[in-house]
């Protein structure tokens, strides 16, 4: 069998994460071939099933990424994803998934070299967990 | 033109249900003149599970079911239904989402288990016996017991027509359900039979039915913390309302008495997911993020009833 | 709506090196007014302190642009404003001293560095090559000015009898208020930011709220006014044809489906959605004309009623599903 | 040994089944009642607020 390459999802605010990942792209700044980016104009479009759906369809990690607060193009959208998000995960936590398997972080559209390495730490970090536990069938 | 026949059975469940049709009061002399009852255990009537495997296949018009799956006898028993009805419908939220029950996904068997027989102050069981699914007593006599597993709603297992929530049903609800079945006036399959509309829509207590915009809740409180101010909306007092995301077919019941839905009516039809649903529509109502943490065990309250149908099903790495 | 609030000059009391209490160490904003015919002394070139004519005249640049301490950005005109000064003055009183400080001198554009050589022509003297390190009173009420100059190699000293510090080009006070008022948001430094640099420059994140002028960043005259009428014809062509073409991507209600809970009215950061009576209750529905398109709204909507064009819970959804699978 | 079993028990709830084994003359030996529902209320309910656990346990009988 072939060795276990994780999939992650990343998804990311049209106007600074997304951004922050097409700069990372023009400064050539590389990050790991798991990472896989979903657009969505403002975080605040993240539904939680969005995150829950990834998970039971087999992704190894979920990273939502938005703008610092302040700098949300529609003013409070990201007020509303870190509320929706930290109860989620509240939840998640208390259903057996590991506290590092999602994440949420702030981007900006400038921050390049952040986001190659934030997709880098949290690629290592679910490496370091091994496989979802939906897909890998342990103990379910 | 006959009866159509009519097959009732409870799976894991508690029967609280089966209580919900006998509120129909004088209604139910109309129903049990209008249908013929071929099939209705535990609870009802005195028919086995033998009688029902020999029906032929199809011979039954509706067939209702009311709690979750949750051995090996009610998938069986269940199996055996889909083959015999013409309609299958599942009744109640155990059916529909999975229950209160199914919060035994939380934990393996061995633990629930563990639990009720062992580990309990109140238990004399030194030898730690646990039911097994099959012994030899007195090396004699050789009994059986169904294999337990995780706790499944109905179209985990089988293929569904029409769902029904509520825990139980509101009687009333249930006259709207039944009579639509007996004149045929049905949703196209794979239906709620229900009114699809969230409580809210008609809750005394919603400000927006009289056009007044909802506030952000700005406190969390508990249910013994206070007295909810007469006619004003729980969820904006801070009390956890679920009544956006729940179906309102149960007349309000819960919030007319001061008490904050807990989502028994299970989720607006497209929903897929109702805790999900849930956590995205409480913490968007929350005013500040701060107040996410001083939620009390949120699987509890969001996944109550429908924890084996969401999206996760069951605690992972349990 | 055009957003066109200018900018302040960055005052000198910001800049203790360079003696900001002394009445002859004055901005350039200040010594414009003193050579106007219109200002304070009719036209007459005079020192604040004694009212006597100055001799030796010390101009410094990059007072607050280019500086870690205040501003990063440079604030573009005034080299520029600073080789006019220096023309009028050499023009008019062809004895007077004049030393100007740049870091280097900044004339991009057409004309330009031919005013630049030219100013050069009449005898300005400019000197490169780094920040004036200090002013500072002498005894007998003139300036010492401090500074280095890299075509010498070597540090230089003067005496001015007046010292003209080109100060930054700020963002007025309250411009952060103003755009939060109308939904435009702030970039760092403090000016409003216009949606993209080259093919929306005009344009803030807020439908119909449009920028023109140093509110947007610092600019010269040819540019403020270039950007004032690109503001004015985007604003005519919005209004013009009498119609309201709006993105595609905004959320709409489907008021079968709507339950009335009404938890998305006062998420909506737009206030696009209000109550509406259908059928005899009270629903939502949401103003695609004050619709922005983030779909918060539809991401909290407990009954799925609201469907957020372009970016709908199925798509979204779907392509998880399919960058999982892959 | 003949066997005659009644599963399920009726006009009750809560699913129970009773085996009856008959000797050789067809009397009865031995007979067992068997209940073979298990809930796990006693595990599930830990962690849940003290105030949500009577409008939970209700749903243990609907009877």
């Amino acid at each position: 069998m072939a060795e276990w390459e994780p999939r992650i999802i990343v998804i990311a605010c049209h106007w600074c994460t997304y951004q922050g990942a097409d700069l990372a792209g023009s400064l050539r700044y590389s990050y790991p071939p798991s990472i896989h980016i979903v657009r969505v104009p403002c975080s605040g479009r993240v539904e939680p099933e969005f995150i829950t759906e990834a998970i039971k369809s087999g992704a190894d990690g979920v990273f939502v990424g938005g703008c610092h607060f302040g700098d949300c193009h529609y003013r409070s959208g990201n007020y509303n994803t870190i509320k929706r998000f930290n109860l989620l995960k509240r939840a998640l936590v208390d259903l057996g998934l590991e506290d590092e398997r999602v994440k949420l972080e702030w981007i900006s559209g400038s921050e390049g070299k952040k986001f190659a390495e934030e997709m880098t730490v949290f690629d290592a970090k679910i490496r370091e967990l091994g496989p979802n536990p939906i897909k890998g069938g342990a103990n379910v | 033109m006959s009866k159509p026949k009519l097959a009732y059975y409870l799976a894991g469940g508690c029967g609280g249900c089966d209580i919900a049709v006998v509120d129909l009061s004088e209604t139910l002399v109309d129903v049990a003149l209008a249908v013929d009852i071929v099939f209705w255990a535990p609870t009802v009537a005195d028919a086995k599970y033998k009688d029902l495997e020999a029906m032929p296949d199809g011979s039954i018009d509706v067939g209702l079911i009311t709690g979750n799956v949750r051995n090996s006898e009610h998938d069986h028993i269940v199996k055996v239904m889909r083959k015999k009805c013409k309609v299958l419908i599942a009744y109640g939220i155990c059916a529909t989402s999975g229950g209160i029950k199914s919060l035994v996904n939380l934990y393996t068997t061995e633990q629930l288990l563990d639990k009720a027989y062992v580990d309990t102050m109140s238990t004399d069981n030194p030898d730690k016996v646990i039911p097994q699914t099959s012994c030899i007593v007195d090396s004699k006599y050789d009994l059986t017991l169904p294999a337990l597993f995780d706790a499944k709603p109905l179209d985990q297992v089988v293929s569904v027509d029409y769902y029904i929530g509520g825990c139980p049903p509101h009687y009333d609800h249930v006259k709207t359900a039944f009579t639509a079945l007996l004149t045929g006036q049905l949703p196209p399959p794979g239906s709620w039979i229900t009114s699809g509309k969230a409580l809210c829509e008609v809750c005394g207590r919603n400000p927006v039915l009289t056009g007044k915009p909802k506030k952000f809740t700005t406190t969390i409180k508990r249910t013994f913390e206070g007295t909810p101010t007469e006619g004003a909306c729980l969820l904006e007092e801070g009390y956890l309302c679920l009544g956006p995301i729940t179906q309102g077919d149960c007349g309000v019941k819960c919030p007319n008495a001061n008490m904050p839905c807990r989502g028994c009516g299970g989720p607006i039809p497209g929903v897929k997911d109702f805790g999900t649903r849930a956590i995205s529509a409480i913490a968007s109502m929350l005013e500040k993020e701060e107040l996410v943490d001083e939620i009390p065990d949120p699987v509890h309250l969001f996944y109550r009833y429908t924890l084996a149908g969401s999206a996760l099903g069951k605690k992972l790495n349990r | 709506m055009i957003i066109a609030t200018g900018f302040k000059p960055m005052s000198k009391d910001h800049f203790k090196e360079y003696s900001p209490q002394s009445p002859d160490v004055i901005t350039s904003m200040e010594f414009e007014r003193i050579l106007s015919s219109t200002g304070p002394t009719g036209g007459e070139l005079k020192r604040p302190s004694d009212g006597t004519k100055p001799k030796n005249i010390a101009m410094i640049s990059c007072v607050g642009s280019r500086d870690e301490r205040h501003h990063s950005y440079c604030s573009k005109v005034c080299c520029m404003y600073m080789l006019k000064h220096a023309r009028i003055l050499k023009e008019k009183y062809p004895y007077i001293n004049l030393y100007l400080f740049f870091i280097d001198v900044r004339t991009a554009g057409k004309d330009f560095e031919e005013f630049y050589v030219y100013t050069k022509g009449l005898g300005a003297k400019i000197i490169r090559g780094g920040r004036v390190s200090s002013v500072d009173e002498k005894p007998n009420g003139k300036l010492r000015v401090r500074g280095f100059d890299v075509d010498l190699g070597s540090p230089v000293e003067l005496e001015a009898d007046l010292v003209v510090l080109a100060t930054a080009i700020e963002p007025p006070d309250g411009v952060d208020e103003l755009g939060r008022q109308f939904s435009a948001t702030c970039g760092r430094e403090g000016f409003l930011r216009e949606v993209h640099t080259k093919l929306f420059p005009v344009e803030t994140s807020a439908k119909g709220v449009l920028i023109a002028g140093c509110v947007q960043g610092p600019k010269d005259i040819p540019e403020s006014i270039a950007q004032s009428r690109a503001a004015a014809a985007s604003a005519a062509s919005l209004i013009i044809p009498g119609k309201i073409k709006f993105e595609a991507i905004v959320s709409e209600v489907d008021k079968d489906k709507c339950s009335s809970c009404g938890v998305c009215v006062p998420l909506c950061p737009y206030n696009a959605i209000k109550l509406e009576t259908y059928k005899d209750k009270e629903k939502a529905k949401i103003e695609a004309a004050l619709c922005a398109g983030c779909g918060v709204c539809a991401s909290a909507c407990p009954s799925r009623a609201i469907t957020f064009h372009g970016f709908t819970t199925e798509q979204i959804l779907e392509q998880i599903s399919a960058l999982v699978e892959a | 040994m003949q066997t005659i079993e009644i599963n399920p028990m009726t006009r009750l709830e809560g699913h129970g089944k009773i085996k009856i084994f008959l000797d050789d003359k067809g009397n009865v030996d031995n007979a067992f009642m068997q209940v073979v529902e298990f809930m796990g209320y006693e595990k599930f309910l830990k962690g849940m607020p003290i105030e949500e656990v009577p409008r939970t346990v209700c749903t243990i009988c609907g009877v």
